[in-house]
């Protein structure tokens, strides 16, 4: 016997966090992508999908965010600081990968100071994920040694009964243990079979290209103008991709009072490493995306003792020109044989 | 034989020939219908290109790409009816010697594919001159008219909770053929025209900017709609701008290479009923 | 009875036609509408779309843009490339939801500062009618605000 | 750091009315990077000046804001005051509150509170003004005037007796222009041939005036100091080098029937011909409209009777290019076209006649030796009718304006032919009798006292023809009755109008020109004989209708500007001028199509080893007129123009 959450019980649960000030947050569809947004009614998710079209990042990284307003006096500037909005919220329905990538990006944020926009809103989340009875030719997250019903990142974990009408709970940490305690009246026992888990193929050795992209020649190969040969240098695979986490600060404003806002950037622009005199250290694309994947799985690794990939597939599934990470990590694979 | 058997073999003798250095092309994609572009330089890698009905994309931007073309080789691409008018503005804008370009023409109509006569962009005059006559439909038309519909505040919101969802990753400028500039005017922020963040007020000055640097210029390939990760229908706007240089100065962008841009010339008697 | 709305306007003029125009209207000691806040530039030809743009994002309610009569341009013809940009950008903003009636375009010569003044006065009469430009200043909010999520 | 010093002048009452100047002097002095902020009562008197020079000095500023009339007054002053301060005068601007807001506003608070928004706009935009050059171009010391009547004459003497070159250009195959077809001239009565001719004559011989005539400019390239022009020589089919002048193939042309032009048609002429006896040069022109051999491939009596073999029927135009640093218009005007006045029968009836005919035959070298014939019936007219205003200052027709010296001349006709026809009756219909200047209104009484004039206050409505007389009715408006008169002859004051091609041709220049088509000046009081267009000055009726006082009045004038100009070796421009970012320039040049002027260039950028790695948009300096068309067209916002740079209007837009 385990415990379980009804579908048709998912509202009562969404009513109940909202009367306890709980904002709740999960996938839903909007002018015609599928993304994360607060709800009013359960009514409004949409969890029949494989992943959302945009990532649970922005929940605790948004693409802009003001950090505060500055006021140009006379003789002096003053500033007022903006914080995320304060308040608890639950994301409920998100897949693992995307919960994982949050838990990816912990140590990132907080490796030599604490991001206090990333940790506020950390801090005041509960991630209920559902693991996957789908997916698609793009999921990948076997192959970063996780797996659709990976725990990583979530505080809990929900598993789709075999009948469709619900799912299996696990209170993974002590969070969510106290977001599901206050519903505890809509859960019940049961011993309802938990549905099979998508199978996702594994598609590349992830130690074998480790291996290659730290060996130094490898730096300068061939390969890297090959495979990124058409890529065109937008920035969708980094901003759509739960981990990517590169921002930029600006101000904006006229003569009297403006905003410094952190927005995110990206690798894949030529301006992203440009000096001022004009000389750019990551003069082509190739060196560009090189650096993605360097980034992913060689330097973030040796830093924080993780990939920072958390196997969506979201670059390639969205790539303009079909370019992603699996098709680099399948080539470097082959390139090891 | 298919036309893709047909253009394999033509690439394989060009490039055996030595008559050009690279066939720009479509090969098979990660997933069922998804094609992929693909750079042929040796005879042996032809039998990778693909030529059926989802070969869209327009790879005429390849063609720019910093030092493709300076050494005066020659270059083959795929190409349908849009990609050879964006050859022509290419060419007009001084972004490439047409000489160079040997053109793969292609069209789709339904599920079929047919070839298009011709190797230089020249030979193709007829078939866009067809188009200008003709004004084919694209997609999203009921969209279009339904748009042209409302009042400018219902347009205003139509396309705020369009452009919301923009998440500046440039997609669309990458895309098209005709943002060739090495430095965007986005990126320019001395001054700041264009606001960087990817807010509302961002998002509806940048969207608003492409369109206007692509009027007039803008072939309709479609490539900036496909690759929006965010699925705004931006062909709608460019499809309007098009409209409207075609309805108050008759230009149809990339009519022939020597074609003049329609914001860099006048004519006297242009139309300016608007102006009191 | 509440104060009736003073529209802000911001006009960019050429400085050979209607910003001599309106220092004529202004040596003529015409009167007209003190909401119009005027930018001088060197010809039409440089008045670029930007700068309406920005002139919206600074709160405008309306934006004017004039110079000299085709055929007048101190420039030979730059009004004349102005007035095509002007079209397909008027077209765009139009299509994006930006009321025509917001961003007006006139010729108005250095003679003629009585046009000048009733031009201004007219504007900013149908200006202070549409109202402020609130969808483009909840636009402006919206960025000033801090994330909601 | 910026430290900006802000003067906001009263201007006596004129701002200071309407204008709460110490509340705009302290909220400016809130303003960031405000430095000094004052205010006085006339900053362009010396003491202001001297004020703003020591506030400069004293606070180590970095820009100036005066605030108060329009740049257009006042902006050379404050811009000289600052270079005298040691501050480049590009770093002064002004913020005008006295044309564009004391003057037009009557609120003032809100005349107050957009002078602040309208300084604090100008503050801003010093912030980012560059320390700018003025540009210096060489002057090529040659000067083109255009047009051979008086006042192109007397411009080209005034030039070349300072010693400067001058090209003059008359598109008629003689100098002269209308005033050589006039009789006598007012207020004075002495016979313009006769003081005419000896000025065409000085212009044709001067060694420092080259005479193009039969001429007409082709093209007009380049800027002040610098143009490039070329001219069409119309071939006369007459070898000037050759030909004698004698006269010998005009006597023996069989075409003899052509009406001449010079005589308004009174007169006839051949088809090889001098416009009238003392033309200079002295060379005929074949009419090859007219001419036989033209029209038949027969005749050429004229080659066979010259002596010199100088006519050469394969003669093409010939072009020729002038390099000249100064453009003096002088192109004159026409008389109106009077086929408009069905009323007055002008062209139904013969007897009706314009001013400029009746000069043709009062001449002693007109069609009539100067008897005054009417022209149907060569009878002398025992009683004529002159009609004032026959287009000027009527709106119906086009014309708003007064031509101006209808009034004199109509005066001078009734004074000829009460000096002709001693018993003849004169009556002038006229609306006002405008008759400023020196000896002018003594003139015109004396038409009236000594000879005997009738001036007949009112208009004339129609014109038509009985038992051999031309019935004229009118109105005495004086008297309040209507008046009916039997003429023998009419003549019509008719109204100086532009030259028919005079806006194409100001386009072909790149001058202003009005409604009418007569020639903009730079300013109507201050910049009367200067075009818009630097280095371009005008002369004569083409800027407005003129007599023949006033006209060389301007023609001297615009000599001496010519002359200040030829001056100096080198001129000094407004670094008002475009420059391109080449590492961001994208090539498409789309610049270097839409530039009016020409300025923009292709440039390859080339590595060390000479292969092309870019190719850019190259601005040319001395060409770029500053107009900033590329500028808004650059979508890589490579370009740019100094004095208003992006950033500086980006923050004048930013400050409001």
């Amino acid at each position: 016997m385990t415990k379980i959450l009804l579908s048709d019980k998912l509202d009562n649960c969404v009513q109940r966090w909202k009367s306890a000030g709980i904002t709740v947050i999960g996938p839903v569809q909007r002018a015609n992508i599928s993304t994360y947004a607060a709800v009013e009614h359960a009514s409004e998710f949409d969890l029949g999908i494989v992943l959302t079209d945009r990532s649970i990042k922005e929940l605790f990284f948004p693409q802009t965010e003001p950090m505060l307003r500055y006021t140009i006096k006379k003789d002096a500037i003053d500033t007022d600081e903006f914080m995320p909005p304060a308040g608890p919220r639950i994301i409920f329905g998100g897949r693992p990968c995307d919960a994982s990538g949050m838990a990816i990006d912990d140590p990132l944020f907080g490796w030599d100071y604490k991001d206090e926009y990333w940790f506020k809103r950390r801090n005041e989340s509960v991630i209920v994920s559902i693991a996957c009875a789908k997916a698609d030719e793009f999921c990948m997250c076997t192959s970063l040694n996780l797996s659709p019903d990976s725990s990583k990142g979530s505080d809990v974990l929900l598993r789709p009964l075999e009948n469709g009408k619900g799912w299996q709970v696990e209170e993974l940490t002590e969070r969510g243990r106290e977001a599901f305690t206050t519903i505890a009246d809509f859960l019940q026992e049961s011993s309802d079979k938990v549905a099979p888990l998508a199978e996702v193929e594994k598609k590349f050795d992830l130690e074998t290209c480790v291996d290659w992209l730290q060996k130094p020649e490898n730096f300068e190969s061939r390969f890297w103008k090959e495979i990124s040969m058409r890529c065109i240098g937008c920035a969708s695979c980094t901003y759509l991709c739960p981990t990517c986490h590169c921002f930029d600060i600006q101000d904006e404003g006229d003569t009297y009072s403006g905003f410094r806002r952190k927005n995110w950037d990206s690798c894949s622009f030529a301006l992203f490493t440009m000096h001022t005199s004009g000389h750019n250290p990551r003069s082509t694309q190739s060196a560009r995306w090189r650096q993605r994947i360097m980034h992913k799985f060689n330097y973030f690794p040796g830093k924080f003792s993780a990939n920072s990939c958390s196997g969506c597939g979201r670059c390639t599934r969205q790539c303009p020109v079909d370019m992603g990470i699996t098709e680099t990590l399948q080539e470097i694979s082959k390139l090891m044989q | 034989m298919s036309i893709e058997e047909q253009y394999r073999t033509r690439a394989k003798e060009l490039l055996s020939g030595g008559a050009v250095k690279m066939v720009i092309g479509y090969a098979k994609g990660t997933a069922g219908n998804r094609r992929r572009p693909v750079f042929i330089s040796s005879p042996d890698e032809v039998d990778r290109l693909v030529l059926d009905e989802a070969c869209i994309a327009n790879l005429s931007g390849y063609l720019v790409s910093e030092g493709l073309l300076s050494d005066e080789k020659r270059v083959a691409v795929f190409l349908r009816p849009e990609g050879i008018r964006a050859i022509n503005i290419l060419a007009a804008e001084s972004q490439l010697d047409s000489e160079q370009i040997v053109i793969f023409g292609f069209d789709v109509s339904g599920n079929e594919v047919k070839a298009l006569k011709g190797i230089h962009v020249e030979e193709f005059t007829e078939v866009i001159e067809a188009i200008k006559e003709s004004a084919p439909e694209t997609t999203n038309e009921e969209l279009l008219e339904k748009i042209e519909k409302m009042s400018p505040q219902e347009r205003f919101s139509f396309w705020q909770e369009e452009f919301a969802k923009c998440i500046k990753c440039y997609a669309c400028r990458q895309a098209c053929p005709m943002c060739y500039c090495r430095r965007c005017i986005v990126d320019s922020n001395q001054p700041q025209w264009v606001n960087t963040s990817s807010h509302s007020l961002g998002n509806f000055e940048w969207n608003i900017v492409r369109a206007f640097h692509l009027a007039g210029r803008c072939v309709e390939c479609g490539n900036c709609d496909r690759a929006c990760p965010v699925n705004i229908p931006l062909r709608l706007i460019n499809r309007k701008m098009a409209q409207e240089v075609l309805g108050a100065f008759d230009h149809f962008a990339g009519m022939s290479r020597t074609q003049e841009p329609v914001l860099a010339s006048f004519k006297k008697d242009d139309s300016e009923t608007f102006i009191l | 009875m509440s104060e009736p709305f003073e529209p802000k306007i911001i006009a960019f003029v050429c400085t050979y036609c209607t910003y001599a125009g309106a220092d004529l209207a202004g040596t003529s000691r015409l009167k007209y509408a003190p909401n119009v806040r005027i930018i001088r530039l060197p010809c039409t030809g440089r008045i670029s779309p930007m700068f309406i743009l920005k002139a919206l994002q600074k709160g405008a309610d309306g934006v004017l843009i004039s110079g000299c009569h085709p055929g007048d341009c101190h420039f030979t013809h730059g009004n004349y490339h102005a007035r095509r940009r002007w079209m397909v950008f008027r077209a765009l903003l139009d299509f994006i939801g930006i009321p025509p009636e917001r961003v007006k375009y006139s010729w108005i010569s250095a003679a003629e500062g009585v046009k000048f003044a009733e031009f201004i006065n007219s504007v900013t009469e149908d200006i202070r009618k549409l109202g402020p430009f609130e969808q483009y200043n909840q636009l402006i909010e919206q960025t000033q605000a801090p994330a909601s999520l | 750091m910026a430290k900006i010093g802000v003067f906001i002048c009263h201007c006596g009452e004129n701002v200071g009315s309407k204008v709460d100047c110490t509340k705009l002097a302290a909220a400016l002095g809130e303003h960031p990077g405000v430095a000094v902020s004052v205010e006085y009562k006339y900053f362009c008197s010396d003491p202001g000046q001297e004020s703003v020079k020591k506030a400069i000095r004293e606070n180590n500023l970095t820009g100036v804001v005066v605030a108060a009339c329009s740049p257009r007054m006042h902006e050379a002053t404050f811009r000289k005051a600052c270079a005298e301060a040691g501050l480049n005068p590009y770093l002064c601007e002004i913020a005008n509150i006295r044309e564009q807001c004391s003057w037009v506003h009557t609120d003032k608070d809100m005349a107050t509170e957009k002078a602040m928004d309208i300084t604090r706009s100008m503050v801003e935009k010093v912030k980012r003004n560059n320390k700018l050059q003025p540009i210096e171009v060489p002057v090529t010391r040659r000067a083109l005037v255009i047009g051979g009547g008086i006042a192109g004459i007397q411009a080209a003497l005034d030039i070349a007796n300072a010693g400067q070159e001058v090209v003059l250009v008359e598109r008629e195959p003689s100098l002269g222009g209308h005033m050589a077809q006039l009789s006598e001239t007012f207020p004075t009565l002495d016979c313009s041939q006769c003081i005419m001719t000896p000025r065409m004559v000085e212009a044709a011989q001067h060694p420092k005036i080259r005479l193009l005539t039969y001429s007409e400019i082709e093209s007009v390239d380049g800027y002040i100091g610098n143009f490039t022009v070329r001219v069409r020589m119309k071939s006369r089919y007459v070898d000037i080098d050759k030909c004698t002048g004698c006269g010998d193939c005009i006597t023996k042309c069989p075409a003899r029937k052509i009406s001449s032009e010079f005589d308004c048609g009174l007169g006839k002429r051949t088809a090889i011909y001098t416009p009238f006896a003392q033309s200079v040069p002295n060379i005929p022109v074949i009419d090859k409209a007219n001419c036989i051999y033209f029209k038949n491939g027969k005749c050429k009596i004229c080659t066979k009777t010259c002596q010199c073999s100088a006519i050469d029927f394969d003669m093409p135009d010939t072009f020729v290019d002038l390099e000249v640093g100064a453009i003096v218009v002088a192109t004159g005007f026409q008389v109106q076209n009077n086929s408009m006045y069905g009323e007055y029968g002008y062209g139904t009836y013969p007897d009706v006649i314009n001013g400029l005919q009746f000069e043709r035959l009062a001449s002693a070298s007109g069609p009539t030796a100067g008897k005054i014939l009417r022209p149907s019936d060569g009878k002398e007219p025992q009683t004529v009718v002159f009609i004032q205003c026959a287009g000027s200052r009527d709106p119906s027709k086009g014309v708003r304006y007064c031509s101006k010296i209808c009034c004199m001349y109509t005066a001078k006709h009734a004074m000829l032919y009460a000096h002709k026809v001693h018993d003849g009756k004169t009556h002038i219909f006229y609306m006002d009798i405008r008759a400023a200047g020196k000896g002018y209104d003594e003139f015109s009484r004396r038409a009236i006292e000594d000879d005997e004039a009738s001036y007949l206050r009112g208009r004339v409505s129609k014109v038509w023809q009985e038992n051999g007389k031309l019935m004229v009715r009118g109105v005495d408006t004086l008297l309040g009755r209507p008046v009916e008169i039997a003429a023998d002859m009419v003549v019509l004051a008719t109204a100086i109008v532009a030259q028919p091609d005079a806006k194409e041709f100001a386009k072909t220049i790149g001058i202003g020109y009005d409604e009418y088509g007569f020639y903009n000046e730079a300013h109507l009081k201050l910049r009367p004989v200067e075009s818009s267009t630097a280095g371009v000055f005008l002369a004569g009726a083409c800027q407005s209708p003129k007599d023949i006082p006033d006209s060389v009045a301007q023609a001297s004038a615009t000599a001496s500007k010519v002359l200040a100009l030829f001056s100096k070796d080198m001129l000094e421009r407004e670094p008002v001028v475009a420059t391109n970012n080449e590492a961001t320039c994208a090539g498409c040049w789309g610049c270097v199509l839409a530039c009016p002027y020409n300025a923009i260039e292709k440039k390859d950028i080339v590595d060390r080893s000479g292969k092309v790695i870019k190719r850019v948009a190259s601005i040319n300096p001395g060409l770029c007129q500053g107009c900033g068309t590329c500028v808004t067209f650059c979508r890589s916002n490579s370009i740019d123009l100094a004095g208003f740079t992006e950033k500086q209007i980006f923050a004048e837009v930013m400050g409001l």
